[in-house]
């Protein structure tokens, strides 16, 4: 109760809370789409450098065992996902495969809130979790793509291309390796752009977060009740399960909260432009409105506060 | 309809209007299938698939070819084939009168 | 006039230009009026009311519309009514051929 | 004198400047407009943000008695402007409605450049000031619609919502209540995005300022000598009045001196968005020349010198 | 061609599309041949010139005028004449009917 | 060769290398247009406020003779330029003349790159460097197009005039006067966000230029071997004479090396915009594939070290 309070009363939180107001009472209030962009630009780059300056002080043997878990998570949340969705909630076969897509990629700025929360409690973490979201961000989306595709004879490679050469995955793992080729004194020279605004950043553009999924909850009485359920305890499972492996691994309290809310994060960047040119047939509403209208929120107010209960139970 | 003004030519002026995401694809096509340049802007906009607004919501994307009546035709008829099903777009052709005509033909 | 090209249909395309503080109200009246969708873009001009550029002065705003002729007259008729006395504002129609016609009137 | 000199050779105000002579020159100089509402948004939630923090730690008895001097006068200031510029400059009913709308509502930018001012002199100030700015903004447009629309039968309900959703309200009160509930430790943590690069966005945004205002100058020979006048001596006058009810209602100089500029300033964003919809019959130049081209810059360069000096004179 | 709605003139609808650098001198020049506004809008294109993408390989400003016929054709003139050798741009005209239409001719 | 390594490793350098590469490999990673407009306005600002501020603590005789040399720079430059390329290029007047102008001129973000380079190495130079950019900017461009019209009976009036009131032009100088007139606690005011984030926002410009650079490799065959060695050597040339001249004049290491990579830089803003105006026979792929996807790029990883190896042997 006392983590769920300091999650919400902070301004990263408040700021999503503003901007979903604000669309609810229409006002004008958005953040031109250039800017919204360059925001994510931003941000990506940004905890990327951080990342990798944090890698290249880190031993492989650290990093290595919490690397092969966040993969194979990656791989095995998609099929999971893809099954339980055609079984219980009466999808076709590529709405089912865009969702696996979605749930098994992962939301940086779900994730970076999730940074933003440990650093106000002041719990340590391992520097080099973001490069889990590397591994995590791809094979979601090309298992769920495969799923889909599998017996059709169709290709899903323009799609999986779009997600390799994306401005996330680029400037996520370009970040990632200009952190570790110029180290922390490299990135100390950039910190009062990059690293120091950050969280401030990350709560202007929550503001923009906060219209998009209030707009979207509108569609949530077409999603039916069982979409619903599965856009809360899905993320609320794959929590469990990064944290679970974080402990597993070795890393830190901070560590496996930090696997825990990346693996419960469902994307809205990668995810959907991906599915749109490979999966055209899927409908948009079936996987943008769970994602956006349930999850993100849920993730940002609930999930953060119980996945750092799961990992203090592991870790206590 | 008058007479076009002095030293210009009949062509077609073909206007696509679609989900962003199909951006470099119809780039791609309009070219192969003879337009000999295009001109691009951003839109937004609302239609049978609900309103497109936005980087998440996914904007929309205009595309304008000057082209020969047969190039219309055929681009027409490739895009309804491989896009209308399932994407938002729309496509019309239109008479225009264009200054050094034998470019775009 | 040419033939229109196979398998489209002549609908009207309307283009109205205004201040973009209408923008909302704009939407609504055609599609109130009878618009299956509109397409929007951010635009900037001068006319008789002076320039029209950026954020202080008021940008403009572009909607086009594909409808029947009907609604297009049913649309300039209101427009004329409630904006163009007051509010800065240009409204035109022209002849198109639309794929999938049908799905505009 | 010597104030004057402090206030002109700020990078702020040298900045409108220069955006101005740019202008000018017919420099192709100018901030792309989705920079403009970028920078327009940060502002004014970064000064509702410090406000709030502010607010926090404030007690009501303190707040309440200049915060009702504040809502009288957003209330009456749009009265006697209407009766003025009825009587004096022979303008039409929307005309003078519109001017009034526009005077007695207020500029947060005008607002911000004394607060830099008193920042870069160091004189203190109660950091609960900006929420005045809420109390003014709204009621000076909502009085002035009033009175136009009076006996005509029509209604300014869309004006007003319209005025009451616009994002500057939003993000004035949203940023005001987030500070509030998050507090100055949560405001530390954007602090470095929102409060440290303050003074220099708004150089950068009064560069714009400058571009705009000086693109109305050539309008200024159609405006007549009475409406000159009213631009100078009207803010000069609700200037004098906001320190004088400051002083009153016990604030300190700094926070007399802010409650005075506030007043002073004349809203070039909230009210002609208003009074454009609900008072289309207005002209526009009638009323953003003289509130652009005279009483902006006056405000901005002789105004804060001025209610610096009143302040001195009312707390001795 | 249908008759036009009621209450419309058939006028010009000039539309250019040139390099940005351009944008001020064009301005200057549909003004000065007579046209009594424009509306202006950023594209991107590609063309004979090749791609015009962003702020460094320069993107593309597309102005359209109503206006009568012997303005369109007195701009198209001068156009031809001074810009179209050495810079990219494209111009080109069509039949609207345009809501009080005595403003534009 | 440590020298290199030290500049190539930086987020500066690396960022650009990411831009270019995410170019090659066909991601959708680019700059919104208004932000790269923004970012450069920026940019060029700050580089203008922050010179200006040193100027004002400068006394007139270190000023004015180096100040003289990059005068005298700008001026020659072109001339030989224009006479080699007419000589062993093969070039038509125009062409000749355009590449004169870009040479001639300067490119203020090759100048950053220099600059963020002696930060993090920490040597000093001369902070009024920066006032030389502006005197060597204009008579590059001036020079080049008065030599191609020379005879031919039509005016660069235009060109220049655009120019002169060009955002470069107008920024660098309007920044350094406001630099000179609020002094350095005038800047300081506006150093969080124009002075501390510099770096980061080079770096991310750098990242929008490395696409654009890139997106010219393809014309590269067409520029044929005598362009390619010019880009190269030219550069190369101008920036050795920088250092000397700077060394010559009394500059320091630091200050010779920022005069040298100045004086190696070529324009591709304020040059390219006045050529398109005068010169509109020339052809731009002549000029800009050169300098965008050559001379840019060299300066920035080998120029850099290149020319500090030079202003060392001066000031050995
Ligand atoms: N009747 C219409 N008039 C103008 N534009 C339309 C119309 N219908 C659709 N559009 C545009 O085409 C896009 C895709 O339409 P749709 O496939 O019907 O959702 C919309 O987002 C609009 O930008
Ligand atoms: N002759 C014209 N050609 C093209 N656009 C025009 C014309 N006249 C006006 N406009 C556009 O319509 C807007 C409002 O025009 P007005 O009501 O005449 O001030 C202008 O800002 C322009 O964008
Ligand atoms: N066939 C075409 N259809 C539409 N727009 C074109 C066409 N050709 C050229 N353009 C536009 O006109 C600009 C200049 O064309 P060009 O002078 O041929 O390079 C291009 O950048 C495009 O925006
Ligand atoms: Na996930
Ligand atoms: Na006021
Ligand atoms: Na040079």
């Amino acid at each position: 109760m006392e983590l769920l309070q300091t999650n919400l009363l902070t301004p990263v939180v408040l700021a999503f809370v503003l901007g979903a107001i604000a669309a609810r009472v229409g006002s004008d209030l958005r953040l031109p789409d250039p800017i919204y962009a360059t925001l994510s630009i931003y941000l990506v780059f940004a905890i990327g450098l951080k990342g990798g300056a944090s890698l290249s002080q880190s031993s492989l043997s650290e990093v290595a065992l919490p690397g092969v878990a966040a993969l194979l998570l990656g791989c095995a949340t998609p099929v999971w996902c893809y099954a339980l969705l055609r079984r219980t909630a009466d999808l076709s076969r590529e709405d089912a495969a865009a969702l696996a897509a979605h749930y098994g990629s992962i939301s940086i700025v779900t994730f970076m809130a999730g940074i933003a929360y440990l650093d106000s409690i002041q719990v340590e973490y391992e520097g080099f979790v973001p490069a889990f979201a590397a591994m995590l961000e791809v094979p979601g989306i090309a298992v769920a793509l495969f799923l889909a595709r599998r017996g059709s004879g169709k290709s899903s490679r323009e799609g999986l291309i779009e997600t390799l050469t994306g401005r996330s995955i680029v400037l996520l793992t370009g970040g990632l390796v200009i952190g570790l080729l110029s180290g922390p004194e490299g990135v100390e020279k950039v910190s009062a752009f990059f690293i120091d605004p950050f969280q401030g950043v990350l709560a202007l553009f929550l503001l923009e977060m906060g219209r998009v999924a209030s707009s979207r909850l509108g569609d949530l009485r077409q999603s039916g009740a069982v979409l619903m359920a599965f856009a809360i305890i899905g993320p609320a499972f794959h929590g469990l399960l990064g944290v679970a492996l974080g402990w597993l691994t070795g890393l830190s309290e901070g560590g496996s909260f930090a696997l825990g809310i990346l693996s419960a994060s469902a994307s809205y960047i990668a995810a959907p432009a991906a599915v749109r040119l490979s999966l055209p047939e899927a409908n948009p509403s079936v996987y943008l409105t769970p994602v956006l209208a349930v999850t993100f929120p849920f993730n940002l107010t609930l999930g953060i506060p119980l996945f750092h209960t799961f990992a203090r139970w592991f870790h206590g | 309809m008058a007479d076009p003004p002095l030293h210009t030519t009949r062509v077609k002026l073909l206007t696509v209007i679609a989900e962003a995401v199909l951006e470099d694809r119809l780039i791609r096509d309009v070219k192969r299938l003879g337009a000999r340049g295009f001109t691009r802007s951003a839109v937004t906009g609302e239609g049978s698939r609900g309103r497109r607004v936005g980087d998440v919501e996914g904007a929309n994307v205009r595309l304008e070819c000057l082209v020969s009546e047969e190039v219309a035709e055929r681009i027409l008829a490739e895009l309804s084939a491989s896009y209308f099903e399932h994407y938002a777009a729309v496509a019309f052709v239109e008479d225009v009168s264009v200054v050094r005509g034998e470019k775009y033909i």
